[in-house]
Parts: structure tokens; C-alpha cells; sequence
């Protein structure tokens, strides 16, 4: 069905179509939307939605609606997100599935609200103490926001992970057409569930499964869970021994399973000498470029990482071993570039164009600086 | 502020009046009304009463009692 | 082909919703189409714009940069969203508009938006709907048919005619320049 | 000629403020500036905290030390303004969201600790600034974008809760009852440990549309009608009471304050 | 043969449990499974919350479903489970630093929203798990390792707070009267809407040893002798009622209960 | 004077020695101590201890008092750290000087509290949301626990930013001989404040200055703070080009004066052809490991980054240069180990073993890892 | 949790009991003391009522009225 | 010569301080010393141990890896704290404790400390001090003089006597092995 949305309306829709049968938050712009219309459509299917006091209990209390098997989602912005680290690194410990928006404005602090900004990604990654696995996604378009939500809510199901999808004002804001498509051409991924009679290890991994199964609470296995180290029983357990095995459970998640987390775009990369990377809204403006330039002459390709985290790290590892250098650009001091540098390990320079105050990068900025960079 | 009761006189700041009405219905001398540029002002200056309601209810000083302006 | 088209006004003044009726209409034209808006605290009562990009092709970059068309209804948002620097843009802006004469804008008409709405239909609200009548009328960026179908659908019901009438008295306007 | 009030206690270059036309938040922020000005403190000691929300903009406007938190921690900021240095007289103005929604725990903490702080609540029932969401205090079965089928919390009475968790001054006024307003704050201010004046507020634009509650004019004129003094409530007879909200001076005791009791013991410690 | 109630509702590998000798902890953690008993509750449809505190420890001990939260956000996480499938019988523990200072907010907004959840406040004045920094609830005066000089904040009455942001459900009792806690507790879990019971327990290892409260036995010969209940010292001469702290159950009233009125909505939505 | 003190407690002396008179926090293992310790010495002084109702209000606190001219701490440990994230943005972007300590402990959310861990190192860096300037210091022992605390102040008072004293349960809670100097000894930097009479612009930097003068509230200077973005006179604006201005301007603290500001050890680096790179209670088995190594023949050296953030880049650049491999150890999944990768930009292999269970490394364990990736 | 109340016995898990004195303490009939080796022990045991404070009071699980152990 | 020391025991039973006194002894007699100590939730009532690392040189690595001497106060100290990897390691616990005889240690002690504090001078609280007494005496780690001194300074004032007379009853323990 064809129909003309913001890309926080899509989330919505998106995670509606995923399963989402919980919404927990707290409004702050720009991400207010997903709130207002999860309000209005949750009820009529069933779901629930409910304003909490501030973010701390917005994911709190969509961990605990998980817990008892429903797909929960909550979203907000930059303050937000940082109040929101604590109980992000609980559910990656706990194992609770979760999807957790992140529609990015401007600037640090309070900043410049109804702006647009990057400036979270490395956030994403490392806003919680300790280490942790983290999935992050990143939408370019209205209609990619509606596929990476169900990607999300099937990425969380699936590792029983905390997902993020980190979007930004530009996507969240903007209308765009989109197909929204039939149910029944949507893959749609449950978290497995012990069977009834099974002795339950609510964190022992049965042979040939990703993840430990889980139970729904209420459902007869009456188990623990806990935001401290524990074992395969779910109790809190001091043993090194222990926590070495279970942290390294975690951390292997999107290592081992990378291959099916990993996903990006990269467009006239095969016979590029230069890359521009770009990812989000920025990619917009990316692609611009790209196209002009190449009708300019210039072989440069865009390589837009739509799985931040884990990072695209092998497929651009080869191309940085072909190119001539890679532009980076994102709303923000250069983030992702640090990552990119990391990459490239000095076989290509990685040039930067950034923007922390609130303003857009257009097509012809990125024209110019690559012209300045790549001649 | 420190001028008598009865050498101020009504101003209307009309850049910064945002014409809600409030201090024309709350007049209780009925002095005040919405202007043709959806300002306030005085329809019937004789009838103040100087009670300065009009000023403690305009949520933007753009009404109030002052001396005259030479 | 690709039209960028920048409307302005004050916040109640209904431009979004009238950004996203001209971006449907094109959709439904055939035609791709972005709607973007810029806000602020200020929007409270100060200037608000919505923007949209009309273009046969895929739209990379949905931000206007050079405006082929601006509408303004009110002094504030014209000093904040007419930009001069594009002198061949469109630009329309209601007759209680005051412009300086050294704008250099070629196509420049003011035109009395508000005053229609509020005296010809006589509902002020409708002027957003009278500027789209206007701006289709003189553009035609979106066909007619279409522009009025996206209306009805979009607004509420019940106030078919009254969009109905306020279209029309915007195609009339178009028509007297 | 100026606005006397806002050229001795306003920052004139950030007037005209960016509310709507008929908040209330340009009342209340007056009221504040006639109760500092009649108590005659020294403006230099004197300095305004706010969190976040179209309330919370008041001290960008006005001529004292000002602080613009983040949303919620405006009390919490306060509280370390006012230990640091207790000469300052701290106000913390804060809308219904930012101080019992997200700010809610740090409320009752100050109240509890009786520190020398003033809180004005400008509480219009709503998420201003984020465009129309329910708070704490939206009356059951209203309309908000978030409830958009009627919220079906319970609100807090702010002032009852700032009382339940030890306020020893606490009142309830519109902005609707400007000259009771006055007093309040005043009182307020003076009082030597924690106050809270719980202004209740009309926010046209959001709460009011969705709620059908007409113009601001409207919206002050409901004020005006359904609030009463307690005291004034006591002597009706119930049929009157009806319908009635209750304001006034709920609270005013003598506790000792808390940055007072802190200077006591450094100096018991000098000996 | 076993102690029959930890046989039937406690993980027996997990016992004996950390808490110290004497701590009342288990005193009350025993309550609660009594109540529970009575009430003839499906051990699976019953869900145990706590934060992070000694108090905290309790669910790893109960044989339910359990969930062991960041500290202070029990409430939040079980507003989640209750609303997303409110046919649980969810029940808070939580400790007074939990459930007052870092979950202060928490608790005011379930209380307000009257969800059904039941909460028990582990309210032994201190926190115990960090090794005795005074809590809001320590009386003015007394020591811990933060207030070295003695505690200058004024304590929360929990049980007031909780009424004044609107439980519909309050009671407090002490870890020495188990009786009477057995039947709050119980009538607490069976209330329809949020409710709370305030237990005073002892930490005679930080508080005790802290402010010479002496062993555990002497703190609850203490709990005897200074706790009445209110209804009995209404009746008191002022003489008698002098020293004495009050207890019993505050306030018992109904109210629509939150998941109720969401499932209503999900009803009309359906026509 | 030689006492024999806890990290927890050399903190605490170095703070009262910088001038602390200001404390607000809230308890939490394996931090405590700082806030036991400063609520029994602070008054004594003429200062003030607080504990607030949570973290959260801990930093507000402290931000207010700082404003007031006090200077300010609080501490915690890695839960409280993300609490905290919001108002590190806002101290960062309202450059509002403060020092935050985080005694690291072991593993995500609640995980082992009595454990040493070094997990919170990318979140010092990354935990708030929007691009901001951090200074993160690291100490080893109990007397430079001591230096560093002092170094915090005196770096949060000259450039006004928010300081990590990045410190673990390892050095927070040993106890080892430290001599404490005389005050004369202590060089202690203050915050410049604007003299009476002088035109203030709060955001504003003064010729030839370094960073804005800071007035303290109620000092005669009326002027307003705001987390939002702000002109020179520090009032909001939301244009770009004012938000670019102080971006880039607090952006560029960390980098301009990144020499003032940088500090590491080299030990041993002259002649090695191998680094083991270590930092914070984990360069003491380091340490240990490369002398052993060293009577064993091999040519190996310790690099040890002092300040975290900004990263000793071109010192470790040089010597990445110049060796066969860099091994680095850490007690978490690798976090500086990306910073060394992409420092060491292929010119040497990185080499990594970290612990994130709780468990200490051994001077045996990283001499046994060494002896397999060095051969 | 049946049983007759004359059938029932006072157990105490040694393993347990952390010696606290509760039950002593507050023993309506004095049944009980702290033995040797630290934890709780009847030194009464006609005189228990199985009023079951004892079992109430215990913080430990350790102390508590049942059948006989065959 | 560096010397790693674990005393272990219950919560109750001072062995933090015991380390530390010790360490600061070792300081005045101008060796270099560092104390750790390992806790836990379960330290409520458990086994609690504190560790110490006596040097002339600087001590790189703080923690405890191959105990020379372990102090054991009671069973559950024992079982958690005693490492018989080391067998040349001296082993001091109190008579209380049963160790199994496969231990293989060469150097175990069973000593009578805490009855020896409970009933020689009558408070059992001392027992750390006669434990240092006694580790002191049978290995001289320290100066009798600065662990002396150490006692006084650390503990508080109006003791001083009850802890000398501690230290020498550990003294004489030492001297009847
Ligand atoms: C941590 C955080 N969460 C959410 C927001 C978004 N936000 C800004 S103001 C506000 C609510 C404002 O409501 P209120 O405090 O009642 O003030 P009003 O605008 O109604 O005067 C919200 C949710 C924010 N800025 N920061
Ligand atoms: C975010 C966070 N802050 C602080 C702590 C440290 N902490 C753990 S429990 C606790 C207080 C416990 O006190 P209370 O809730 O009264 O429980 P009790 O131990 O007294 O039963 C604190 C401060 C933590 N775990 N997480
Ligand atoms: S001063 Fe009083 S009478 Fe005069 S205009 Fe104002 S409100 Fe009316
Ligand atoms: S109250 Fe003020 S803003 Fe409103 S109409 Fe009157 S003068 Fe204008
Ligand atoms: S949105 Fe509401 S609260 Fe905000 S300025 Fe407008 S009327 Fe006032
Ligand atoms: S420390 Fe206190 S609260 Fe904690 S287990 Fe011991 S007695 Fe109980
Ligand atoms: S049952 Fe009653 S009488 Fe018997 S031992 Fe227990 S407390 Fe004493
Ligand atoms: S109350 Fe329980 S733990 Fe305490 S002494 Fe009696 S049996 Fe033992
Ligand atoms: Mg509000
Ligand atoms: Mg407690």
C-alpha cells in the first residue's frame, strides 16, 4: 500500500508489523512521533502503551514487558539515550530483547533540539559501562526506516540483543512514499521459547542454537534474572570462571553471527579509485555527490554502512586496499571516521567532512571537498 | 514606580502585544479591546480606573501603567 | 526535472499540511516527491516553513537549497524564508507583505491570499488551501485533478466544499496575474 | 516609555518572549519579578533555575544569575547552587513535566530536606514545549497527542505531594488570581526552607486545543470560576463546593533549613 | 524434614541466604511467602521485582518468577510486566534507598497511576549492601558513614509519601510485628490497585553498630516497645502517645486500578 | 608527610589539596570511600558534602555549586557513570570545570561489584550523546591517584571541562606508602574570573586567554547558563554559524592545548622492539611482566597512557613506528586496543589479551602471552 | 503445612541458624537459648505452646514447627 | 626478598586491620609494603580476607599470587582461603580449624589464637593482634618495635595495654612452636 510518511511514522509501522506489542517512553523531540502514534495505534491491536515519568522507566519497563514475551519498543533523542545507558547495558547482560530508537539532533546537551545531528554513534556503541554487544542500525529513507525496524525487532529476537535504531532528524522528519507491503512478504523472527517439560537452563545455549531460550514470565518456568554475572541457571554467580564464559557468550554474539547482522549498501564501489562514506540521512546528500561526480568524471563510489555496529569492517577492508582515499562524512566531529581510520590501517587517507552545529551537509559542499581532496 | 496613581496613564506596547485578549476581558472597566491589527487598545481611556489588572495579567508587558512619555 | 518549493507563514497558518497535499498530489501525478519542515521553539507563534521537492527522478538530497518557489503569508516569514539569492525563483507572498524594492527577485507577486480566505470563503484558515489553488494555478506542478482529490482525503470530513470553494478562488487568483 | 517591571528585572534585548499568545507563563514570570521586587533583594544575589520546557525558557529573560538545566534537574542544580553558597536566594522555575515528571524524585527531595529553595511551578496540565503530551498532572480522561483516547492516569496534586514528602510551605494559586499569586511567592521566597507555589497554568495552544477548552481567554475565565480558596471552601455548604477546585496557603511551618543546619555544624566543628 | 514455607515458595539451593545474623530481611521475605500462601496464588503467575540493595537479594530466593532490576528502577521494570500482562500478581521489593532515593520517582508514579502492583519497602534506615551510608529515611541526628557528624536531612515518612502521591493502599509496620505485617501484606497483594507496605526492619550490623543500637534482639525489643499502632494511639492520652512511632494501615480505599482501565480501552477500541 | 592510604582515600587528600569544597554524590561500590572520606574532611574546611538521591543529581549538584565558584567532585563507579552521561554533555557544553571520578569495577550493568574491571574507558569518552571535549586520566598507584586528582582540578579549572579521573578497584582499593607534600609544594591553577566593571561576555574568550572567564554566581556578574547552544553573550541562538563557533571552539580544547594536557610513561622504550601497552591498576602487572621479560632477554618497553582521552597519539605514533609489535592488555574486550590500531595504522601488529570477568591479569599471564605473540 | 499442632515439634537446622537470638528472645515461654556452639538450642521443650513466633520471627529459615522427622 | 601475606577470617574478626598494621610496621622499618583485600556481598557473616606484599624493592604487581604465609581464622576462611599450590607456604590457622591431612603443606600450624585472646585476655576482639603477635614472632617480618608502635597508632585510644598484652601473648605463642 502506497502511502506518503515521515520515517517516524514508518518505525511505527514497522515495528507494528514486526510484532511490537509494547511502547514504553517519554516524549522528546525529534523523536515524538513514534510515541504519539504508538499511543494511538497500539490499543487496537491488542498492545499497550504508556507514557512513563522519564526514559530511566521508559526502557525499564519495556525490559520488563519483554520479559514477559511481548515485542517491546521505546524511542527518543540524544538526552534521552544517555539517560537510557544504564538499563541498555542491563538488557545486554539479561539477554532481553529490545528495540531502542534514536532519533539524533543536534549538538551535545540540551544543543539544538529540532536540528540534526550524527553525533551519537560512537554512543551507541559505548554508552553503557562495561563492555556489552550492541546491534545498531541506521536508516537512509522513509521506507529503509520501515524495513530496519522489522530488522531490528527480528535482530533482538533472534541474538536477544538490545537493537538500536539510530536515526536522525533528517529521516526521522521527512515524508517520503513508501510501499508499505503485505504481512505475508514480511520474514518475521520470535524468539524461541522453552518447551513445556524441558529443564530449563534460562542461560545454558542447547546445542546447535545461537542463544539460550526464553521463557515468557507466567509461563510455568518460574526462573531469575539478574543484572549481575550469573550462570547457566541465571544466578548471580562470583566466579571468574563463570563470568569469563558468560561475557564471552555475549561478546561473541555479533562476531561469530556478524555475517547475518551485517548489512550495507555500496553503490558504483566496483570500479571507484575514491569512496565517499556516508550513512543515515547524511547518505542522502552522499549519494548526490556521487552521481554528479561521476558524471563529472570522477570514478568515486558510496560506501554506506546501514549496520554500524558491528561495522561493515571486512567489505570496506577491501575496498580500502583498492582506493585512491575515502571521504568520510557525518553530522558530526568524526566518529565513524576514527573507525574508518582503523580500517583502513594507513592503505588509503581518509579524508573528513563534518558538521556538529545543527547544519546539513548538501550534495555541493561534498562536491566541493572531495574535489579539494581527491585531486 | 514610584509615580502617583493619578499621573500614569495606560501604555500599550504594540510590538510586543500578541493580542490574546486577556487584559480586555479581564478589564473590569471594560477600557480595553482588540484593535483592528489584533492589538489591544484603549476604547475608552476616561473609564480607568488605574486598577492595574490589565498590566498584572498581560503575559508579555506589552500593557501598563506609566507616566506619560515627555 | 526537479521543483523545489519553499511555503511560509505562521504556525497555525496549516503549510505543512499544505506541503504535504501538493507532495501527494505529485505521488499520485506519478511523479517522486519529499516534504520536509523546519521548526523551533520560535514556531511558537514565529515563522514556520514546510518544503517539498517535486522531480520525475529519485530525490537523493530532500533538503531545499535553492527554492524554484516560495510562498510567504506573513511579514516574519517572508524576512526569514525569502531568499533572494535564487533571482529567478517564484515568489509569492500575500498582499500584507511588505518586500523591499532591492530584492532583484524577477517573479515576484503579491497577491491577497489571506484576504480571499478570510472575505471570499470566510474562514481565514482555509488561506493555505487558496495559496495551493494559487500556486498549482500558476505553476502547475501538480495536476489539478489530483490536488483536489489529495485535499479531500487529507482534510476533514465536512469540509469538502469549503476546500472546494478555496482551491477555486486560488486558480482565479492565479489567473489574474 | 518601558514596562517599569521588565526594565528593572528583565533582560529588555530577549523581549517580546517566544510563548504563545495567551500563556500563562509570561504571568506567572511577572508575578515572580513584583514578589522579588517588593521583597527588595539584591538582584546580584538572587539566581533563577530552570530545567527544560517552554516554562523553563523564563530565565533566559530575566536580569539575575540564571541557570537552564537539563530537563527535570533544575532542583537537583539548585540544590548545589544554594549549599555552595547559601546568601544566594535560589528560585527554581519549572513546568509541571519537568518537575513532577521527570523531576519528580528530586521535588520530593528537596522538599524533604527543607532546603532553602522557592519552587514556581507553572503547571499547565501538559507537555508544552514537545507539542502536546500528557503529564502527570493532565486530569483523567483528557486529551493529549499521546493519549489520544483520553489519558487514563490519575494526575498528582503537586502541592499535596510536595506536602506528603515534607514541604513546610506550599500553596496553590492560578494565573487566573494574580494579586493571591503576588503573596504567594512572596511568602514563599521569604519562607526560610523549602517552598513550592504550584501556579496553575493555561497553555492555549496545546492543552487547550485538544481539549476544546476555547481561547485563553476561556481557558483564564475557568480559572476564574471553578478555583477557591480552601479556607473560603471550609464554610460552604457542600452544594456550593461542588465542582470547585480548592487553592491557597496549604502549608507554612518553622523547620530548620537545611544549608543552615550544614553552616551550624562546620562551625561546631571549628571549636 | 524441611522448614515447610521454604520448601514450598524458596529455592532451597539458594539458601541459607547472605543476609547477616539477625538482619530482619528474612524476617519479612517470609511474610511476604506467608501472604502468598494464604492467598492461595499460583507460584507461576506470581512475579517478584526488587532493585539492587540486601533487601534487593530477596527474589533469587523465591521461587517465582523473579527479576533481580538496576537499583532503584524495580517499579519501572514491573509497571512494564504488570501492564504487558497484568493476569501477574507482581510484587515489588525494595529497600529504602531503592525505593526512596534513586526509585523515589518511581514510586510516587506508580503510586499515582494506581497500577497494580504491590511493593514492600525493606525499610531498615540505612543502606545495608554498601556498608551504612545514611538513607532517606534515617532519622535526623543519626550516624552512618556519610554522616559522620550526624545526619543533618530530614527523614521521609515513606507511608505519607506514598499517600500524598496517591496510593490507594498504605500500610506500615515493624519486622517484630509479624502478625500484623502478615495480614498487611496479604491485604496489600489483594488490593486492586498500587499498594504499599512499609516494613521497619533492622540492620544491626551498619545501623546498629553505627548508632549503638545494639544486637539485633535489642533493635527489635526496640520495633515492641516504640511502634503502636495509630488507631490505638488515637486513643491515647498525649502523655502515653509521647515517643511512640505510629503504625498500622493508613489508608485502604478503591480506585480503578491502571491495567484495568487499559484493557477497557482495548475493549472500546474493538467495537 | 608518608601515610598509608587506599586510592579511595589519596583522592580525597589530592581533592582538599586542589581545593575541593565541594562534594555530591551517591554511594557505590567500589567508589564509596571518596564519599565517606569527603563528608567527614569537608567540613572541617568550610566545605559541603552532600549525598543527593541519586546520580543524577549527584553531578547536578556538583555543576551548581561549581557555578558558584566551589570547586566541585563527585564520584562513582560504573552504573552511576551512566546516570551521570547527561550532565557530563551539559558541564561539557555549559564548560562548566568538575571532576568525576569513576572507580571502574567489573562487567555491564550490576555485574561484579567488587571486581576490578576497565570496562568504562570508550564511555568516558563516548557516554554522552553529541560530539564534546572529555579529559580522562588515569592513575596507577596511590600517590599518582593522589597527583591526578590534583591534575583533574587543575585541568577542569584552565580549560573548563568536566574531568574523568578514570581510576579502578584495583588502585582504588589498595593501600600502599604515599608521601604527601606540603601545599606550598602544589601547583594549583584557579579559574580566571572576570575583574568588576569589565564588559562580560560568559561565552566569550578574552584575547590571548585560553577560555572564557567564569564569573561566580552571585559576584556581581548577572548572566545566564543554558545547555542549549549559545552565543559569546551565552544566551540561546539557534544559528548554525554561532553553533559552529562554540563547537568548534570547545571542540578544539583537547586538541590545541593537547600538549599541555597529555601525559603517558614510556618506560624502557628507547631500544625495545616490542610495547606492552597498559594503563590505569593494570600497568602494575605490566610493569612486573616487562622487567621479568627484560632480565629475560627480550628488548620490550610499557607504554602507559596517563591521560586517556586525548589519547598520547604521537608519542605511541613514533614509537609504532619504530617496533615489531605492540601488545596490549587491558581489563576488558579491547577498547584502547582500537585506539592502538588504529594509532599503529598497520605499521606494527597489535597484539591484545584482556579479562572482562572480573579477574586480574598476572604479571605471569601477560609474560606467557607475550613469549607466544613476540616470538 | 497440615499438620495438627500436636503432632508438631520444634526443628532447628543447625546449618542454618546464624545464632541471631530472636527466637530466643522472644519466646513467649522462654524454650529456647543460644548453645555452645552459637546457635539456637530448646532448653524447654515442654514448655513450648507452638505458638510458632519463634518460626515467625526466625530471619533464617532455621527454626520451625513440624512433624517428626521418621 | 618479597613476602606475600593473606590473614583470613571472618567479617567480624579485624583482619583488614591486622593487614594493614602490619604493612604500615613494614613501612617503618623502611620496607615497601601494599594491602588489598577481596570482598563480597557474601563477606556479610562469610570469609573476608586481606592480603599483604612486604618488599625491599617497589612492588609492581599489588596482588597476592603465591602466599608465603596464610593466616586461616575460621573453617570457611580455610576452605576459601588456603592454597596448598604452595607447599613450602607457612600455614597458620586457629585450633579450630580441621584440615585435612592430604594438604601436603610442609609448614601448617594449629594454633590456639582466638581461645588464647578469648581467655587469656579476655576479649576475643583481639585476636588479630594475637595473631600478629604470633605471625611476627615466628618469622620476625617486621620489628617488634614498629608493630608495637603500628598497634598503638591504629587502634584507639584506652587500648593500648589490652593490645600489647594481645601482642605478647602471640609472642609467646610463637615461642612454644
Ligand atoms: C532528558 C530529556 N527528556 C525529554 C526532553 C524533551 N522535553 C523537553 S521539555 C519537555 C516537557 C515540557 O513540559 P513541562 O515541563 O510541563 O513544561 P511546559 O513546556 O509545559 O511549560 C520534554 C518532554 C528533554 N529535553 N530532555
Ligand atoms: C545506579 C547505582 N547506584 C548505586 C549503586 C550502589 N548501591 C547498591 S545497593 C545501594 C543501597 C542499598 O540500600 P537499600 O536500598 O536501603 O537496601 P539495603 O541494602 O539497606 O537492604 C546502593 C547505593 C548501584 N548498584 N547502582
Ligand atoms: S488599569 Fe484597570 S481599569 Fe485601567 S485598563 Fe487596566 S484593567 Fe482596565
Ligand atoms: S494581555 Fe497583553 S498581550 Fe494580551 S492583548 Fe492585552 S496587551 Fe496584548
Ligand atoms: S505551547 Fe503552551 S506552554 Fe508553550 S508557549 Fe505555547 S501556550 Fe505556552
Ligand atoms: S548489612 Fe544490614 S541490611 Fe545488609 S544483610 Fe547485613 S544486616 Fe541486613
Ligand atoms: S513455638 Fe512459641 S513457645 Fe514454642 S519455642 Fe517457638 S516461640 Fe517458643
Ligand atoms: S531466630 Fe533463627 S537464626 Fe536466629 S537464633 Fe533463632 S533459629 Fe537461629
Ligand atoms: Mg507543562
Ligand atoms: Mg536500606
Amino acid at each position: 500500500m502506497i502511502k506518503f510518511l515521515q520515517g517516524n511514522e514508518a518505525c511505527v509501522e514497522g515495528a507494528l508489523m514486526a510484532g511490537m506489542r509494547f511502547y514504553s517512553g517519554y516524549p522528546i523531540t525529534p523523536s515524538t512521533e513514534i510515541a504519539e502514534l504508538s499511543a494511538e495505534r497500539l490499543p487496537k491491536v491488542g498492545g499497550k502503551f504508556i507514557q512513563m515519568e522519564d526514559e530511566i522507566s521508559g526502557i525499564a519497563a519495556a525490559i520488563g514487558a519483554s520479559l514477559t514475551g511481548k515485542k517491546a519498543m521505546t524511542a527518543t533523542s540524544g538526552p534521552g539515550f544517555s539517560l537510557k545507558q544504564e538499563n541498555i547495558g542491563y538488557a545486554a547482560l539479561a539477554e532481553v530483547p529490545l528495540v531502542i530508537v534514536n532519533v539524533q539532533r543536534g549538538g551535545p546537551s540540551t544543543g539544538l533540539p529540532t536540528s540534526p545531528g550524527q553525533g551519537d554513534v560512537m554512543q551507541a556503541r559505548w554508552g553503557t559501562h562495561g563492555d556489552h554487544p550492541i546491534i545498531c542500525l541506521t536508516p537512509d529513507s522513509v521506507t529503509e526506516t520501515f524495513y530496519l525496524t522489522i530488522r531490528a525487532f527480528n535482530l533482538a529476537e533472534k541474538y536477544r540483543v538490545p537493537v538500536i535504531l539510530l536515526t536522525d532528524e533528517i529521516t526521522g522528519h521527512m515524508r517520503e512514499k513508501i510501499d508499505i507491503p503485505d504481512p505475508s512478504e514480511i520474514e518475521i523472527y520470535n524468539r524461541k521459547r522453552p518447551e513445556t517439560g524441558d529443564v530449563y537452563h534460562p542461560y545454558g545455549v542447547e546445542p546447535g542454537e545461537i542463544v539460550p531460550r526464553m521463557a515468557d514470565f507466567g509461563s510455568g518456568f518460574r526462573y531469575h534474572v539478574t543484572g549481575l554475572m550469573h550462570d547457566e541457571t541465571g544466578f548471580p554467580s562470583n566466579s571468574t570462571e563463570n563470568a569469563r564464559k558468560l561475557m564471552d557468550r555475549l561478546m561473541a554474539k555479533t562476531v561469530t553471527y556478524r555475517d547475518d547482522i551485517i548489512d550495507y549498501e555500496a553503490l558504483y564501489t566496483e570500479d571507484a579509485d575514491w569512496l565517499i562514506l556516508a550513512y543515515g540521512g547524511m547518505s542522502r546528500s552522499a549519494r548526490a555527490a556521487v552521481k554528479v561526480l561521476r558524471q563529472k568524471g570522477h570514478s568515486v563510489g558510496l560506501f554506506r554502512p546501514i549496520s554500524l555496529w558491528p561495522f561493515p569492517e571486512e567489505a570496506l577492508s577491501a575496498l580500502a586496499g583498492k582506493v585512491k582515499g575515502i571521504l568520510v562524512t557525518e553530522l558530526n566531529y568524526g566518529q565513524i571516521k576514527l573507525e574508518v581510520e582503523r580500517i583502513a590501517c594507513g592503505r588509503c587517507p581518509v579524508e573528513f567532512l563534518g558538521r556538529g552545529n545543527g547544519e546539513v551537509i548538501t550534495p555541493e559542499m561534498l562536491i566541493e571537498t572531495f574535489e579539494e581532496v581527491a585531486k | 514606580m514610584t509615580d502617583k496613581k493619578e499621573n500614569l496613564t495606560i501604555h500599550i506596547n504594540q510590538e510586543w502585544c500578541k493580542g490574546c485578549g486577556i487584559c480586555v476581558a479581564f478589564c473590569p472597566k471594560k477600557v480595553l479591546a482588540i484593535g483592528e491589527n489584533g492589538k489591544s487598545t484603549m476604547i475608552d481611556p476616561d473609564n480607568c480606573i488605574k486598577c492595574g489588572m490589565c498590566q498584572m495579567r498581560c503575559p508579555d508587558f506589552a500593557i501598563f501603567l506609566g507616566g506619560s512619555d515627555s | 526535472m526537479q521543483l523545489e518549493l519553499r511555503l511560509s507563514g505562521s504556525g497555525g497558518q496549516g503549510l505543512i499540511t499544505a506541503g504535504i497535499i501538493l507532495a501527494e498530489a505529485a505521488l499520485a501525478d506519478g511523479k517522486n516527491a519529499v516534504q520536509t519542515q523546519s521548526y523551533g521553539p520560535e514556531a511558537r507563534g514565529g515563522a514556520s516553513k514546510a518544503e517539498v521537492i517535486i522531480s520525475d527522478e529519485i530525490i537523493d538530497f530532500p533538503k531545499v537549497t535553492r527554492p524554484n518557489l516560495i510562498l510567504a503569508l506573513t511579514q516574519d516569514a517572508a524576512a526569514k524564508y525569502v531568499d533572494a539569492s535564487n533571482s529567478d525563483a517564484m515568489v509569492i507572498v500575500d498582499e500584507s507583505v511588505e518586500l523591499s524594492p532591492e530584492t532583484g527577485l524577477k517573479k515576484l507577486f503579491r497577491v491577497p491570499i489571506i484576504d480571499t480566505a478570510r472575505h471570499e470563503i470566510g474562514r481565514e484558515i482555509v488561506a493555505n488551501i487558496v495559496a495551493l489553488g494559487l500556486i498549482v494555478g500558476l505553476t502547475q506542478i501538480v495536476s489539478q485533478e489530483n490536488l483536489e482529490a489529495t485535499v479531500i482525503k487529507r482534510l476533514p470530513r465536512g469540509t469538502e466544499d469549503l476546500n472546494r470553494m478555496a482551491l477555486q478562488a486560488g486558480y482565479d487568483l492565479a489567473k489574474q496575474i | 516609555m518601558n514596562h517599569p517591571l521588565a526594565e528593572s528585572y528583565f533582560r529588555m534585548d530577549k523581549l517580546p518572549h517566544i510563548w504563545c499568545p495567551g500563556c500563562s507563563h509570561g504571568i506567572i514570570m511577572a508575578s515572580i519579578a513584583r514578589a522579588i521586587d517588593r521583597l527588595g533583594l539584591d538582584k546580584d544575589n538572587v539566581c533563577i533555575v530552570s530545567g527544560i520546557g517552554c516554562s523553563s525558557r523564563a530565565p533566559g529573560y530575566m536580569d539575575f544569575n540564571t541557570l537552564h538545566t537539563t530537563h527535570g534537574r533544575a532542583l537537583a542544580f539548585a540544590t548545589g547552587v544554594k549549599l555552595a553558597n547559601p546568601k544566594l536566594e535560589v528560585i527554581v522555575i519549572s513546568g509541571d513535566g519537568d518537575l513532577s515528571a521527570i523531576g519528580g524524585n528530586h521535588l520530593i527531595h528537596a522538599a524533604r530536606r527543607n532546603i532553602g529553595l522557592t519552587t514556581i511551578c507553572f503547571n499547565n496540565n501538559i507537555y508544552g514545549m514537545t507539542g502536546g503530551q500528557y503529564s502527570p498532572t493532565t486530569p483523567t480522561g483528557d486529551k493529549a497527542t499521546t493519549a489520544p483516547y483520553g489519558n487514563i492516569d490519575k494526575p498528582f496534586d503537586i502541592t499535596k505531594l510536595a506536602i506528603g514528602a515534607g514541604a513546610t510551605y506550599a500553596a496553590k494559586v492560578t494565573a487566573f488570581h494574580v494579586t493571591q499569586m503576588d503573596k504567594y511567592i512572596e511568602s514563599a521566597i521569604a519562607h526560610k526552607g523549602f517552598s513550592l507555589v504550584e501556579a496553575i497554568a493555561v497553555c492555549p495552544t496545546y492543552y487547550g486545543r485538544k481539549n476544546r477548552k476555547g481561547s485563553a481567554v476561556e481557558m483564564m475565565t475557568w480559572l476564574k470560576d471553578h478555583y477557591i480558596d480552601f479556607k473560603v471552601a471550609e464554610k460552604l455548604p457542600p452544594e456550593k463546593r461542588e465542582g470547585k477546585e480548592l487553592m491557597g496557603e496549604f502549608i507554612n511551618v518553622d523547620a530548620p533549613e537545611y544549608t543552615a543546619l550544614y553552616d551550624a555544624l562546620i562551625d561546631r566543628l571549628k571549636d
